[in-house]
């Protein structure tokens, strides 16, 4: 049983790390402005998930007193990152529709998504 | 022990749905895949006793993220490389030809 | 006392809830709420900097909960000289656009107040709070509404440097929250105090990684030198004002941060010569690319980062004198690089590209304007009636008591090409005959108190440093107490 | 070539937070004392809420949740901002796709339902799993339905900005009574209760569902405002 764990654990944060990974490669490398977004949006479900397995206990119980319950307190996960979790998640929402305001309103514009051809600015 | 099976076979469909959202150049299909990536991301956050963040990532990435995406991508184009369909279409002719 | 910290992010928030509703009835109310909101704080801040020479930091908590356990607000001499100094411009901001685009359609202009009004109280969140998730909250509101000014205009480009500014500020967040999150799996705690206390215990090769990341972070929004690319973009593309808050608040409260996390939070010995390396860099690369730039505002942009990195520097040295000289010259330079900015978007109004050829012959045409403009531009140079001269100086003394002659012969050298773009303008602004087809616009009567009051101000300074320089000092001393700081937070009794 | 640099600096950032997190170790207890406890004893204890995670959210790191409270609003303004229109180019709605009958009948009939869930979770934000987000988006995925299954559908702007502000008055008027009443913002000023109780958690119950109206209002008038960007 150990042994599997520890496959867990590099999985997850494989997992994890890869998303984070993955999503920074599509908004450095990519040349659409809402594939950019969107690696922007995967990059941060990534590190969403690092957060909350960091918070995470072997054979724990989530944070919520049951009824019948009350007293399992070295069992629980940590709250603490998942409330941040919470925030991040809320947060990461409104910078998300802000930037495809932004891709729209660009759109607009330049009648292109392509970034290499949106350059009155140097990048 | 079946959780960990099942924790490993969402990492999988979800590296994979990740990395077609990134390499698809139909963006519709890749915002769908980055739908399904956070709702494969809210079942490992309940295996991960989140409960409430997996409650709001299912509402939110599901749902209201990908919406947006959509009116964005409706508002705009549909296709990643659509420059290059537009210059053999002779659509635009590229500056250095003018 | 005219109330606590906690007002000063509570206030504006409950007046941007009500904001709305009032405008709704009278619509005139969305440009002044901000400006009394603005003003109350200024009140505030005033009467607790009087307050803590006499009973020393405030420490306020939120919830009840002390502060291992809660989120708490810190007002010691340090923050409480910078957050004064951020409300301050802001009100002057506000003053300077008061009648900013009444002719054109009423709401985006209306929305502008409300955004300024966040992003000022989101920049003293920043330099209040005592915890560094709180920290990272406050950044975000600071981003957001720096991306709605940005994109104000809806003509010019304003978009691409908004989205710009958004791709950077996102990846900031991102290695924000990897760097917090590293923190807490080691030390469970997620305030600086206690971060601070319990640092000891951390892996040297984990301390190593967080602060880079920090640095990453926080670097993209004090545009360290490879992170800054964003910024001459939205200097040029956000309204006139907007670039002086950029100068004046925002990066003022990335840099608190920077050293919040190097002087307290972290122990490591090597990241003042890290502060160096990355200031003299940012310094030569800023300054020399601002000596080729043709626009008026990119120029005062590069400028702009240029002094942040001449900051970093000064941080960087170390002892007291360091950080005094550093703090002379934030004060310095968000008084000088206002007027700067505010006086020059009036020389190249209306024009496109706003090249600085543009401010051609002004000097005959908008005298008050162009000498005010001339005041700002031998200040920040250096030169000795004004007040920039002080903080150059102060900088080089505490440079050469710790026997670093390299850093004073490349800071005199650098400042020579600084020296150089100014006077070109200022050629251009007297000597150069006026070209027919630009018209120039007249300042408004608020624009123009707002930028004679500037002046003022820094004439003042300049022959009088000792007005200033007591409280900087103190702010310097606060800095430097690590313990005290920690023992004030973490031993309150409330 | 920008790739290939691109790709090596990101296996290099891989590697070494693969080798920072392994080391850091999973499912473990990584402190020897932090807040957690504190918070978890402190929740039971003092505030009597189940669900750990909301006293977090509104009592304990509540400033947090008024920053991102903040940051909505913020993101609905500056949206506004940004796809501004004069009034009258305000025209009729892009709808992504025409609707069936049957998509039309089953919206209608889900709506209901939908808003019904949401206001659930958010009253019972402090007993179980949820809260004043989850139950703000929630019902603003309702919203979102109507408004694509139906091309007539409108919210009023003035409605969602008058629940708008009012909720975040609330919030704020509730935490500034414990400023005044206890010397602390966001202080509890009710009776605690008793725990797994549904009036129990004093002001956190009450904070929640404000916070629920606000994140439900923003979140529908984002939506709205993107909505009427016609291609």
């Amino acid at each position: 049983m150990e042994k599997y764990l520890e496959i867990l654990n590099y999985t997850i944060y494989g997992a994890a790390i890869l998303l984070l990974l993955i999503g920074l490669y599509g908004a450095l490398t990519k040349k659409s402005l809402i594939k950019i977004v969107l690696g922007l949006s995967i990059m941060d479900s990534g590190v969403h998930l690092l957060m909350i397995s960091i918070g995470y206990l072997k054979n724990g119980t989530a944070p919520i007193f049951s009824p019948g319950h009350e007293n399992e307190l070295a069992k629980m996960v940590d709250p603490v990152p998942q409330a941040l979790v919470l925030t991040a998640i809320v947060i990461g929402f409104g910078v998300t529709a802000v930037a495809l305001a932004l891709v729209i309103r660009l759109y607009k514009h330049h009648n292109t998504l392509r970034i290499d051809e949106i350059k009155n600015l140097k990048w | 022990m079946i959780y960990l099976i099942l924790t490993f076979i969402l990492i999988l469909l979800m590296i994979g749905a990740a990395v077609y959202a990134i390499w698809q150049k139909d963006l519709l299909y890749a915002v769908i895949a980055s739908g399904i990536i956070s709702l494969l991301l809210s079942i490992i956050f309940l295996i991960l006793q989140a409960p409430d963040v997996a409650l709001t990532e299912a509402a939110i990435g599901v749902a209201l993220t990908t919406i947006i995406f959509i009116i964005a991508i409706r508002n705009t184009v549909r296709f990643e490389d659509e420059h290059d369909k537009k210059i053999k279409e002779n659509k635009i002719i590229k500056p250095e030809e003018q | 006392m005219v109330g606590t910290p906690v007002l000063f992010i509570v206030i504006p928030l409950l007046a941007a809830f009500i904001i709305p509703l009032t405008g709704m009835v009278w619509k005139n109310s969305v440009r002044i709420i901000p400006g009394l909101v603005l003003s109350y704080m200024l009140a505030l801040s005033v009467s607790l900097m009087w307050h803590i020479t006499e009973t020393g930091t405030v420490v306020e908590v939120i919830a009840g909960w002390k502060p291992p356990i809660g989120i708490n607000l810190v007002f010691s001499p340090f923050s409480g000289f910078l957050a004064t100094l951020m409300i301050f411009l802001g009100l002057l901001v506000w003053a300077y656009s008061y009648k900013f685009k009444r002719n054109v359609d009423s709401e985006p202009a209306l929305k502008y107040f409300i955004l300024l009004m966040l992003l000022v109280t989101g920049s003293v969140g920043i330099v209040l709070t005592g915890d560094i998730f709180n920290m990272f909250v406050f950044i975000e509101i600071v981003g957001i509404s720096g991306y709605g000014l940005t994109s104000f205009y809806t003509r010019r480009d304003s978009a691409e440097a908004a989205f710009k500014y958004l791709f950077m500020g996102s990846i900031a967040s991102t290695f924000l929250l990897l760097a917090i999150m590293i923190i807490y799996s080691q030390l469970g705690t997620l305030n600086i105090a206690e971060i601070a206390d319990k640092m000891p215990m951390m892996s040297n090769k984990l301390k190593v990684i967080s602060l880079i990341f920090f640095i990453l972070a926080i670097g993209i929004e004090a545009e360290i030198f490879p992170l800054n690319g964003w910024a001459p973009d939205v200097y040029t593309q956000a309204p006139g004002p907007i670039g002086a808050a950029f100068a004046g608040i925002v990066v003022k409260s990335a840099i608190y941060a920077s050293v919040r996390l190097v002087y307290t939070m972290f122990d490591l010995s090597g990241a003042l010569d890290l502060f160096i390396v990355i200031g003299l860099i940012t310094f030569i690369v800023a300054e020399t690319t601002a000596l080729r730039q043709e626009r008026l505002k990119r120029m005062l942009a590069y400028s702009s980062i240029g002094q942040m990195g001449l900051v970093m520097v000064a941080f960087g040295i170390g002892t007291k004198e360091g950080i005094f000289a550093a703090l002379f010259l934030i004060f310095n330079h968000a008084i000088i690089k206002s007027l700067l900015f505010f006086s020059g978007s009036y020389l190249v109004y209306n024009k496109k590209n706003k090249f600085i050829k543009h401010v051609n012959g002004m000097g005959k045409y908008l005298p008050i304007t162009s000498i005010l403009f001339t005041i700002g531009a031998f200040a920040i140079i250096g030169l000795p009636p004004f007040a920039g001269f002080w903080s150059k100086l102060a900088i080089l003394t505490a440079a050469a008591d710790s026997k670093m002659l390299m850093l004073i012969a490349i800071i005199l050298t650098v400042s020579i090409l600084e020296a150089v773009y100014y006077l070109r303008v200022i050629n251009r602004i007297y000597f150069f005959p006026k070209k027919k087809s630009t018209e120039a616009k007249k300042p408004t009567l608020n624009a123009l108190i707002v930028m004679i009051s500037l002046g003022i101000i820094i004439m003042v300074i300049g022959f009088y440093p000792d007005l200033i320089t007591g409280i900087i000092d103190r702010a310097a001393t606060d800095l430097m107490d690590k313990t005290g700081y920690i023992k004030d937070i973490l031993t309150i009794n409330n | 070539m920008k790739k290939a640099i691109i790709l090596i600096s990101l296996t290099i950032l891989g590697v070494y937070l693969i080798d920072i997190f392994t080391g850091i170790g999973f499912g473990t207890q990584h402190f020897a004392s932090g807040v957690k406890d504190a918070y978890l004893i402190g929740s039971k204890e003092t505030l009597k809420v189940s669900n750990v995670v909301t006293s977090i959210v509104v009592n304990f790191r509540g400033f947090d949740t008024l920053g991102e409270v903040t940051v909505l609003f913020l993101a609905s303004m500056a949206l506004g901002g940004i796809l501004y229109k004069k009034r009258h180019d305000v025209g009729e709605r892009s709808v992504l796709f025409p609707s069936t009958r049957i998509v039309m009948s089953g919206a209608k009939l889900l709506f209901p339902s939908i808003v019904l869930l949401g206001a659930y979770v958010f009253i019972h934000g402090h007993l179980s799993p949820g809260g004043g987000f989850q139950g703000g988006t929630i019902i603003a995925t309702g919203f979102l339905l109507m408004l694509i299954t139906y091309r007539n559908y409108s919210v009023s702007h003035n409605r969602l900005s008058y629940v708008e502000s009012f909720a975040g008055i609330l919030f704020i008027g509730l935490g500034l009574a414990g400023y005044f009443i206890n010397n602390s913002f966001l202080a509890n000023i009710f009776p605690a209760g008793k725990l797994n109780d549904l009036f129990s958690g004093g002001v956190i119950g009450i904070i929640y569902v404000a916070v629920g109206f606000k994140v439900a209002a923003e979140l529908t008038g984002i939506i709205y405002t993107v909505l009427h960007e016609k291609d």
